[in-house]
């Protein structure tokens, strides 16, 4: 089976410091693929690289064995890679609704001019991914008034609705109460198995909960890729990375401050 | 042929000259943004408030003293203009960008009609100070000796501003709040003192400016839209905000109004706006602006 | 569907006005009481223009005032519209002038572009326009309008005349020729051009800066350095004018390449800006405050009196314009543009401060003098130091 | 898959439908007293008032496509006063040269407007916030600059004059109030094409670039064309607009196209409030009313005035701005 993305020799170097160092990886269809790795250890850099947000300063993407290296953002949304951001990006004037039907509308066609039918059709559409995500009470809000917990659904919501093949997430449970963070999981759980998911996490509870193969990532580069059996019994990292196992929640689990960059 | 060079030479200090005038009018325009976000649109307004300061209290023959009054005079005025523009823009700072650049484009509007209503509309021409009046012969042709004092001028504000900006604690503190505004002010540090002495310097470097160019351009309605433009070409291709960006494209949009205009003469309206629109195309953000699309 | 709906309401309003055949914008309207003229006195009041506003708003009003207010039988009404600084502020205080005060007659208009945009109105609304400075060739050029008539100049006949007497100095070096690049400058250096090289004389190189924008002319300066002339001709107005002969002293020009220029280099306001850089400085005009005619001297000392500054050429054109719409409207038996543009054309010679003049066509062909910057009694003038002869607009 | 997904969304709308049908019938009658005013106009004003009235029209089509940028797209030019007057030029020169029929030269303008638009287009749009302020600035500059100096084509300073009055099917149209009608009818069309734009799903899509550009991209739009597009669109726009003004001053000149006739219209959509069509008509009025009506019977004092109502209304109004919200916290994102 081939790889729904793979990368080989990937590598972002920002001045003398190696981002992302060398790294190659293979996500298989239909995997839940997580990145783990401490602070500063370039997942978010290597995400964005696959995303197409950084450009590499080496190495290749491939999107089902296409070379999507050198494809801008939105080429490669369109190629079925979508991505939500660690802070979540929204259209905070917009109701919720309307949020997630910019996403439905490019599917079926743009144009200047109104098309009624084309309308009815993407609200609903949007409709029914607000409901996926447990937000249809809360459609006409505005993005911006609603609660950070609710943000992060309406933004799994509008990447769902691009109806992606490859789902990269963002430290989705960043900022997350315990109770949110266990509605998140139910929701990622519930997307349908042909859509591949590569997370970013820092919660290792839910890593391991929803994982299928988990990527450690140190100081840019692979330390080890397998089950998350195999990752938890791994040596190398319990002791080159993650020390003993008391300190090891400690360091994953330090909260992130939530800052939405858009809000301000 | 010796003349040619001679005439080369000459638009080479010529375009020196000229861009150390313009450094000081644009180094105030970008402290301001770069403190606080804030496009001031009325810097040519105020630049032609200096001018006209300039004029009238320096009278035909100016001595030194009378100089040095008239730029004093100039500092004050500024420095509490600065002051008072703050504390108008201060209920607008978490408004948008365009907000506040067009509530300093009606200011700008507002204070060339006073500035006429006051000065009359004739045109004003200004004397240096005696002792700079005159031309000395360089490179086979004449040049104004006032001008030469510019270069000097010019070279002084820049080492002093770097002085400042680099090896004093105020100084740290500018550098920090154009890196990140907002990290500055999350650490705590009450800036709004520091913001308003800051758009206190800026404005009155801006009217120090018109002080030092009213022998050169003189005063007169209109300059204030002329030198506005100049200002705002010069601080975007040296990058908004960025002090060095301001000395450098000083010294570059200098060469190019002389430099260009005599290279290039049946395109001389164009090489201005030109050279602005090569340097977006090749750095959207200027020479030394921020680098553009890497975070998200 | 909003276009049908648009078409259907558009005849819908035409046929309104085929019913009522009158109403607001489709009424006539005639100009104010018996025995009365309107003016509209249109002048820059506002932006770069308004000093030479201010001189021809001057001499308008000291004219009126030295004759009790009236010209011919009617009593002068003058409206006053700001110009500004070309036609966006121009044109609608022309049609503010017409349409909305009704004025019979207007006068003024600084801006050649002005007086350009709004040529059609005039033809349409009949009424009678005195330019008193604009100096574009074609406002008076090729019966554009029965109705326009000029008192000031046309920017070519002035440098013609400096273009024909050049010839006759010895500059066998040739003359650079410099003017700023829009429609006036092109035109001055077409006259001069013209008129020069007709008369044998040789031009060393040419030079149009960018109008407007050009603040240091240092690489002009160097060129005509570079092109060996002997004399320099300029076509600069206002603020240009200043910077430019500044400038050319500065960069120690003045001493090595004498400066001729159109007249309006060293007139009014402009001259004593200048300084002491204008010493020596040779234009040509239609005026000088030094012209030594009794004429001259009772305007003169007159307009002192009444504003404590000098005349210029600004406030003798208008001033003239005043005394000819006098004497067009002694005979007129309305106040229409027809009627006064038939008295114009029977007009014969004009007594005026700038010597004796009469219409070409429809601007006039008058004596154009040499005029050397002095400094007297430490003030600066215009010393009149030669005639070069009568122009026209054609001739 | 989900048993939220089944909630179904049209119990709350099938209730809020009386008033929300109330609404619309106010709204359809004051639309129909505006639109039977406007087209009244000439009939009750007088002829100065009724050649204002025709520029405020020119104007507002101006400020309505420049609203498509910087209301709904989040583009604030300085440099829209360009294609203005390249419709402007192209419309007169064609009535001048060719006397062809007024239709035909607006529709030429409009071309024209949104051929310099895409050619200058791409340059300025793939920047945002102040730098595309610049740019555009920029670019009007340049333009204004050629108008300038190509005397050969544009007349140069003293402007391209002696335009003939508009024809419509070899009818002149001298009278000002026939003029007012042909024009408010062009506006008409104008306006309500911009409005579809507005509203379509491409408008939609520009909003969301104006809230948030980089989830644009993410959700794969191709956020660099879409800008041109709106500014291609917007410049066809305002070469419209340029036509309708050529159509009534009859003259152009290198001010039409230059800084202060950008800042204007700028203004006016400020005024009106960004991002609301209807309201840069009135912005655009007040400007011109302010600039042309009172102006000039000030002794030279309108631009005072014209500064005055800038500051109060970037005081008093922050509604009316609040359209250009974003702007800045896109320039931080991107």
């Amino acid at each position: 089976m081939t790889a729904v993305l793979s990368c080989r020799n990937l590598s972002r170097r920002f001045g003398a410091v190696h981002a992302v160092d060398d790294v190659d990886l293979d996500v298989e269809p239909g995997a839940r693929h997580a990145l783990i790795g401490p602070n500063g250890a370039g997942k978010s850099t290597l995400l964005h690289l696959l995303s197409g947000v950084l450009s590499p300063s080496s190495g290749a993407v491939a999107l089902e064995g296409r070379d999507i290296s050198r494809l801008s953002v939105s080429r490669r949304s369109r190629l079925g890679l979508s991505q939500t951001f660690q802070h979540s990006l929204l259209f905070l004037s917009m109701t919720a609704r309307e949020n997630v039907a910019l996403a439905v509308a490019r599917r079926h066609g743009v144009r200047p001019w109104p098309r009624r039918r084309v309308h009815s059709a993407v609200a609903d559409r949007a409709g029914q991914a607000l409901g996926t995500v447990g937000l249809a009470d809360r459609s006409e809000v505005p993005a911006g008034s609603l609660a950070h917990g609710e943000r992060r659904q309406l933004d799994i919501a509008v990447t769902l609705a691009c109806e992606p093949r490859l789902l990269l997430l963002d430290e989705p449970a960043a900022g997350m109460s315990p109770a949110e963070v266990e509605r998140l999981g139910a929701l990622i759980e519930l997307i349908p198995p042909e859509v591949t998911v590569l997370f970013v996490e820092h919660d290792l509870e839910l890593v391991f909960r929803l994982a299928t193969t988990v990527t450690v990532l140190h100081l840019g580069a692979e330390l080890i890729t397998g089950t998350p059996d195999e990752v938890r019994a791994s040596d190398a990292v319990q002791e080159a990375y993650l020390g003993t196992e008391g300190q090891h929640t400690d360091l994953f689990l330090r909260p992130e401050p939530a800052v939405d960059p858009a809000s301000r | 042929m010796p003349s040619i060079l001679a005439s080369n030479l000459t638009s080479l200090l010529n375009g020196l000259s000229i861009g150390f005038l313009l450094f000081t009018l644009a180094v105030g325009l970008t402290l301001v943004f770069g403190m606080m976000d804030v496009l001031n649109l009325a810097h040519g307004a105020i630049y032609l408030a200096g001018a006209y300061i300039g004029w009238y209290v320096m009278g035909a023959d100016p001595t030194w003293t009378v100089f040095l009054a008239a730029l004093g005079v100039a500092a004050v005025v500024g420095l509490l203009a600065g002051g008072a523009l703050s504390l108008l823009v201060q209920p607008l700072a978490s408004r948008p960008h365009l907000d506040q650049a067009l509530l300093t484009l009606g200011v700008a509007l507002i204070l060339a009609e006073l500035l006429s209503m006051a000065f009359g509309d004739d045109v004003r021409s200004v004397s240096p100070p005696s002792a700079l009046a005159g031309s000395v012969d360089v490179a086979g042709g004449s040049y104004p000796i006032y001008r030469l004092f510019l270069i000097g001028v010019g070279l002084a504000l820049a080492v002093v501003v770097y002085l400042v900006v680099e090896r004093t604690t105020v100084g740290a503190l500018i550098r920090a709040t154009v890196a990140d505004r907002d990290m500055v002010s999350a650490v705590g540090v009450d800036n709004r003192k520091v913001r308003i002495a800051v758009f206190g310097a800026g404005v009155a470097l801006a009217t120090v400016a018109g002080v030092f160019g009213a022998p050169v351009y003189g005063a007169r309605p209109g300059l204030d839209w002329t030198i506005l433009i100049l200002a705002l070409v010069v601080v975007v291709v040296g990058g908004l905000g960025s002090i060095k960006g301001a000395l450098v494209g000083a010294l570059l949009i200098g060469q190019v109004e002389t430099f260009g205009r005599s290279l290039f003469p049946e395109f001389a309206s164009f090489v201005l706006f030109g050279a602005l629109a090569l340097v977006l195309i090749a750095r959207p953000r200027g020479l030394f602006g921020a680098p553009t699309g890497v975070k998200v | 569907m909003n276009r049908r709906q648009l078409l259907k309401l558009m005849g819908f309003s035409g046929a309104v006005v085929a019913v009522s055949g009158c109403g607001g914008a489709f009424g006539g309207g005639s100009a104010g009481g018996e025995g009365s003229v309107k003016v509209g006195l249109l002048i820059p009041q506002s932006g770069v223009y308004s000093p030479l506003g201010e001189d021809m708003r001057r001499g308008w009003d000291l004219w009126l005032e030295q004759n009790g207010g009236t010209f011919g039988e009617y009593e002068v009404d003058t409206v006053v519209a700001d110009e500004g600084e070309g036609p966006q502020t121009g044109v609608a205080a022309a049609r503010r002038l017409l349409n909305e005060e009704r004025c019979d007659v207007i006068v003024g208009i600084v801006n050649s572009a002005v007086a350009l945009g709004i040529v059609d109105m005039v033809n349409e609304a009949q009424k009678l326009l005195l330019v008193a400075n604009a100096g574009a060739g074609d406002i008076t050029a090729g019966q554009v309008s029965p109705y326009i008539w000029r008192t000031s100049f046309t920017n070519a006949q002035v440098a013609r005349a400096m273009g024909a007497h050049m010839a006759t100095l010895d500059l066998s070096g040739g003359v650079y020729v410099v003017a700023p690049d829009y429609a006036a400058g092109e035109e001055a250096v077409d006259g001069f051009t013209a008129a020069f090289t007709d008369a044998g004389g040789t031009v060393a190189g040419q030079s149009m800066p960018p109008f407007g924008t050009t603040q240091d002319y240092q690489p002009v300066l160097s060129r005509i350095r570079n092109s060996g002339a002997e004399a320099t001709y300029s076509f600069f107005a206002g603020s240009e004018a200043v910077t430019f002969v500044q400038q050319y002293n500065e960069f120690g020009l003045a001493d090595e390449v004498p400066l001729y220029g159109s007249g309006f280099l060293t007139e009014g306001q402009v001259l004593s800006a200048q300084g002491q850089a204008a010493v020596d400085v040779r234009t040509a005009l239609h005026y000088s405050t030094e012209l030594d005619s009794e004429a001259n001297s009772t305007f003169v000392e007159a307009y002192e009196g009444a504003y404590s500054a000098a005349p210029t050429v600004y406030a003798v054109q208008t001033y003239d314009a005043a005394a000819v719409l006098d004497q067009a409207l002694r005979g007129a038996d309305a106040l229409d543009g027809d009627a006064i543009s038939e008295e114009l054309s029977g007009l014969d010679v004009l007594a005026s401060p700038r010597g004796e003049w009469r219409f070409d066509g429809q601007s006039p062909h008058q004596e154009m003098y040499l005029r050397t910057v002095e400094s007297v009694d430490g003030s600066l003038v215009n010393a009149v130091t030669d005639s070069l002869g009568e122009f026209g607009q054609s001739s | 898959m989900n048993a939220h997904a089944t909630v179904a969304p049209t119990v709350e709308s099938a209730g809020a439908a009386t008033p929300r049908g109330r609404r619309d019938i106010v709204r359809v009658v004051l639309l129909v007293t505006l639109v039977l005013c406007l087209v009244g106009l000439p009939l009750v004003a007088d002829p100065f008032a009724t050649t204002t009235a025709t520029r405020v029209l020119a104007f507002a089509l101006l400020a309505v496509s420049l609203d498509l940028l910087v209301g709904v797209t989040g583009l604030p030019s300085l440099g829209h006063a360009a294609y203005f007057g390249v419709g402007a030029y192209t419309a007169g020169w064609l009535s001048i040269h060719i006397g062809i029929d007024g239709p035909v030269a607006l529709l030429a303008a409009t071309l024209a407007g949104a051929s310099v638009a895409a050619a200058t287009g791409w340059l300025a749009v793939r920047s945002g916030g102040i730098f595309f302020l610049m740019l555009t600035l920029a670019i009007g500059e340049v333009l204004h600059q050629v108008a300038h100096s190509w005397r050969s084509v544009t007349g140069g300073s003293d402007g391209m004059y002696g335009v003939p009055a508009t024809t419509v099917g070899g009818v002149d149209l001298a009278n000002p109030g026939f003029l007012y009608w042909y024009v408010l009818g062009a506006f008409g069309v104008g306006y309500l094409l911009i409005r579809m734009v507005v509203r379509s799903s491409f408008g939609a899509a520009l909003r969301g670039i104006h809230d948030n550009e980089p989830r644009m991209r993410a959700l794969g739009y191709p956020v660099f064309g879409y800008k041109l597009a709106a500014f291609v669109i917007a410049g066809a726009g305002a070469g419209l607009a340029g036509g309708l003004l050529v159509a009534q001053q009859r003259i152009v000149t290198p001010d039409d196209l230059g800084f202060t006739t950008g800042a204007l219209v700028l203004l006016a959509v400020v005024i009106g409030g960004a991002g609301t069509l209807w309201g840069a008509c009135i912005g655009a009025a007040v400007v011109v009313l302010v600039r042309d009506y009172f102006g000039p019977a000030l002794d030279g004092h309108g631009p005072l005035l014209l500064g005055i109502v800038f500051v109060i209304v970037v005081y008093v109004m922050p509604r009316g701005v609040a359209g250009v919200a974003g702007i800045r916290g896109k320039e931080r994102a991107a």
